[in-house]
């Protein structure tokens, strides 16, 4: 089954690593395949920034994201570019403090930068719980895939709080 | 020792006849088979490094094979070897 | 006196016309590399386009007879991947100055260990004598044919400014001073830059009131002043002579160089 | 033993390299190919190599070229503008039979364009770009996979035939992420040494000379001028000129069965589908989707020299179809060797083709 997922955000909140996260994990722990690909360019610097990943159990060929079915939106901006056309049968996790705007498709509310800057005491891992609100809420990859594929991303000395936010994010998952 | 031009190489700018301090060197008059006129010497026994370079193990003066251009100026070992009757010019 | 076999005897003699001082400028550097002990399998030629660039194939040694202008570019290759061979570059003033004029400055930034030669006759030659980077104001050549109305880079000037670690500049009539000045750069670790002003009678002289060999030879003589008395008129606030340039070390320092011997 | 990473085709490039034994990097960023030389900034250093950032493209190459002549395998990695500037050194790299390997990620052009969009807008410069006649080899990598494998592939056909040889990947699978295997260890094939008392310009059967690489004591001049065998400058014979231009275009040229790296899909097809690099990837994408025997696919992994001989693997073919990301330029090496028509697929912009879009053109054409 093919799955397309598209992040977006602005620069800074670690979206095209969710994404190279992501495909990792598929790839590399979940015996998938994955492809991942992003904006380039200056416009995804000050503005938008936009990863997207293809994950299929059979080789992906058609390398380019047409459809996503799977947003993860994380700025009011990356809505309004990336999201607001998501067809109906999509499913959207959006970050419920950074984006007023929503869509027309089955949309979860993940509340990841509060609960980042909050419970977590970091908000620059709110989008390690987007990631764990996200596997639990789609079953995109396992949870085991996950956890190994942000612990080999993450930076030496940030593995336990990576992982306490990875945990938050399922938890939010489930419950959405 | 013996100072020669070898003149499948001189193309006949004079230069040796310029920078020589001794004046061994002299303008040419005739061309020779490759249609250069090549520069005469005038009592090349007079050369200090003639004379003198198997004693001091090293060249000495050598301002013409220098700045020849077209690596012509060489000197070539006399066998057997006759030392040079020296004038001493003042 | 420089062994004959350093010379690719089948290939002389070469192509320079008749009183040209690159070849002289050849035998000073082989002078040179003869006192450093040099082997001839350890030492690369490297050179662009122009007259001054055809040196290298009357070399017996490995060469590279490259694209126009790039000469110091593909010597930075060959010296960093193999920082044991001796790396030697002739190049000319229109060669270094004009097309090459980037890679010169950042050839002296860097200060890759390898010893330029510019053989600077102010002039095009190989193309027939077109006005160069380095063509005095006012003189006549095949493109300035009212008198060239641009200012001349000052070669020596330019790479102690970029960061050579040598310079020196001296002419192709004083020999024992070119050459002493050739090994002093081969011996000084990082970029040296020598600086070797010559005559072409063909293409330059001819149109420049230096109609014979001796007439250029001279003018190189009488136009060249120490760095020292440049200094000690400046000091006296004496006036420098028209068309005087300075010849000697202008630089010797030991700042940080790359791809030197390990 | 190997090793599995989720890796950028840019990156994959520069692992590609280290594995085959690069031990030299020139370069200047630009992008979509600057993760390369990033790569190699970090890597070879610690491989024992050297990395040098050059002033501009021009110096890069120039570099490359004279640290192969010390025998280092070398690479530089480059986009449109750059590889535009690199033109007169790699005819310079042609004429003086240099293996060294041309990374170019292609994006859009002319000019600037479009620096984060993907293009095949070089296929003809690569071919043709540099003066004069000559022949190199050009590779077409459409997977995160063979930007590795085909890496190591260039060096060692640039070794083997001693031409700059071109890995033509493009934005598209510059960036993007895929698994990639990496061996422990490739094989790789060096030059063959010039054998003693040869001329190191003097070729035999095949061609292609010995190599002496500088420091082995044979004295090689090496020189852009027309040369003779011996190496030296001879730039009013004819005949020079003649026989050495011939023989590195014939060394290249007469070598093409042996060099051709391509896949065939179907061939009792009679509507087939000619790509090389990520195009092929919609293809394979619409013959999975509408499974059909009278589709065919032949896709290049080397585009040149051009395997004129796989299009005849076609018997029942009665159209060639061709999608290229630019206007339309190798489909014109297909058009003078086949009888059929052969229709081009062009598409700028930056984007791929969409399976909709081919699909549309392959209605159109049965």
């Amino acid at each position: 089954m093919r799955h397309e997922i598209r992040f977006s955000g602005y620069g800074g909140q670690g979206i095209i690593l969710s994404a190279v996260i992501l495909g990792r994990a598929a790839a590399l722990y979940d015996n998938k395949y994955a492809v991942q690909t992003q904006v380039y360019g200056p416009e995804a610097r000050g503005g938008a920034s936009m990863g997207q990943v293809v994950i299929d159990d059979e080789p992906i060929l058609y390398p380019e994201v047409a459809r996503p079915d799977i947003y993860v939106i994380m700025s009011q901006q990356g809505f309004e570019k990336y999201g607001a056309r998501a067809g109906e049968d999509a499913v959207m996790l959006i970050d419920a403090d950074l984006v007023r705007s929503r869509p027309g498709c089955r949309c979860y509310e993940i509340p990841a930068t509060s609960e980042a800057k909050g419970a977590l005491g970091r908000e620059i891992v709110a989008n390690i719980v987007m990631i764990g609100a996200l596997v639990t809420a789609t079953g995109v990859v396992s949870r085991e895939a996950i956890e190994r594929a942000v612990l080999d991303s993450v930076p030496k000395g940030t593995e336990e709080l990576n992982l306490k936010a990875l945990k938050r994010g399922f938890e939010l998952g489930e419950r959405a | 020792m013996k100072l020669v031009i070898d003149e499948s190489r001189c193309k006949g700018c004079n230069l040796c006849v310029l920078v020589c301090p001794y004046g061994i060197f002299r303008e040419g008059t005739e061309l020779n088979s490759r249609g250069i006129v090549a520069p005469v010497l005038d009592r090349p026994e007079r050369c200090t490094n003639c004379r003198l370079q198997a004693l001091y193990g090293r060249m000495l003066c050598g301002v013409c094979h220098m700045i020849c251009p077209d690596q012509a100026i060489s000197w070539v070992e006399e066998k057997p070897f006759e030392p040079h009757r020296v004038e001493v010019e003042f | 006196m420089i062994a004959p076999d350093w010379f690719r005897g089948d290939r002389l003699p070469h192509i320079y016309c008749t009183g040209c001082g690159n070849g002289t400028i050849i035998n000073c550097t082989l002078a040179a590399v003869e006192e450093m002990g040099w082997k001839r399998d350890e030492t690369v030629f490297v050179s662009g386009i122009g007259c001054s660039s055809r040196a290298p194939g009357y070399i017996l040694t490995d060469s590279l007879h490259t694209t126009h202008g790039r000469a110091l570019a593909f010597a930075t290759g060959v010296k960093m991947a193999r920082p044991e061979f001796n790396v030697v570059v002739f190049t000319g003033d229109g060669d270094l100055a004009a097309i090459g004029g980037n890679h010169f400055i950042h050839a002296c930034r860097r200060n890759v260990d390898m010893t330029v030669v510019c053989m600077n006759n102010h002039i095009y030659g190989m193309t027939g004598g077109q006005g160069s980077p380095t063509t005095p104001p006012g003189a006549i050549s095949s493109t300035t044919p009212y008198g060239a109305s641009e200012p001349a880079f000052d070669l020596a000037e330019l790479a102690v400014a970029a960061g050579a670690n040598y310079v020196a500049r001296w002419t192709s009539y004083h020999v024992k001073e070119l050459t002493k000045a050739i090994t002093v750069g081969m011996q000084t670790p990082g970029l040296a830059f020598i600086e070797a002003r010559t005559q072409c009678p063909t293409n330059y002289g001819r149109h420049n009131k230096l109609r014979t060999v001796p007439a250029m030879i001279e003018h190189l003589r009488s136009h060249a002043i120490l760095v020292a008395k440049r200094d000690r008129l400046v000091a006296e606030g004496e006036p420098i002579p028209e068309g005087a340039f300075t010849v000697g070390e202008l630089v010797r320092r030991n700042q940080p160089a790359m791809g030197v011997r390990r | 033993m190997s090793r599995t990473e989720f890796m950028q085709g840019n990156a994959a490039c520069a692992e590609g390299a280290l594995a085959a034994g690069c031990r030299f990097f020139g370069g200047y960023p630009i992008t979509p190919s600057t993760e390369i030389a990033e790569t190699m900034a970090r890597r070879l250093p610690k491989a024992g190599g050297v990395f040098i950032s050059m002033e501009d493209e021009i110096a890069s190459i120039a570099a490359v070229i004279g640290a192969a002549w010390t025998g280092a395998r070398a690479m530089t990695a480059t986009s449109g503008p750059g590889f535009s500037l690199m033109m007169e050194n790699i005819g310079y790299a042609a004429m003086t039979e240099t293996p060294c390997v041309i990374v170019n990620i292609q994006r859009g052009g002319p000019s600037t364009g479009q620096p984060t969009r993907a293009a095949q807008g070089d296929m003809l410069q690569c071919r043709f770009g540099s003066h004069g006649d000559y022949s190199t080899i050009a590779i077409t990598p459409n997977s995160v996979q063979e930007m590795f494998d085909l890496t190591v592939k260039a060096f060692d056909l640039a070794d083997r035939f001693r031409v700059p040889t071109f890995l033509m990947s493009d934005e598209i699978v510059g960036h993007m992420r895929e698994r990639v295997t990496i061996p422990d260890a490739v094989d790789i094939q060096r030059p063959r040494p010039l054998a003693e008392g040869s001329l190191p310009f003097a070729a035999g059967e095949d061609k292609i000379p010995g190599f002496a690489p500088f420091g082995s004591g044979r004295a090689v001049h090496v020189t852009g001028l027309t040369h003779d065998e011996r190496g030296y400058p001879d730039t009013t014979d004819p005949e020079a000129h003649d026989k050495l231009v011939r023989r590195l275009v014939a060394k290249v040229e007469s070598a093409r069965r042996d060099i051709a790296d391509y896949e065939i899909v179907n061939p009792g097809a009679e509507t087939v589908f000619v790509t090389y690099g990520p195009p092929s990837r919609t293809v394979e994408q619409v013959m999975r989707d509408h499974p059909d025997d009278s589709i065919g696919h032949l896709r290049l992994r080397i585009v040149w020299p051009f395997p004129e001989f796989a299009l005849k693997e076609f018997p029942n073919a009665k159209v060639f179809l061709m999608p290229e990301l630019n206007m339309g330029q190798v489909v014109r090496e297909v058009q003078r060797h086949v009888d059929q028509p052969v229709v081009s697929i062009p598409k700028i912009g930056g984007e791929l083709h969409t399976p909709a879009e081919l699909v549309r053109v392959l209605e159109a054409h049965r």
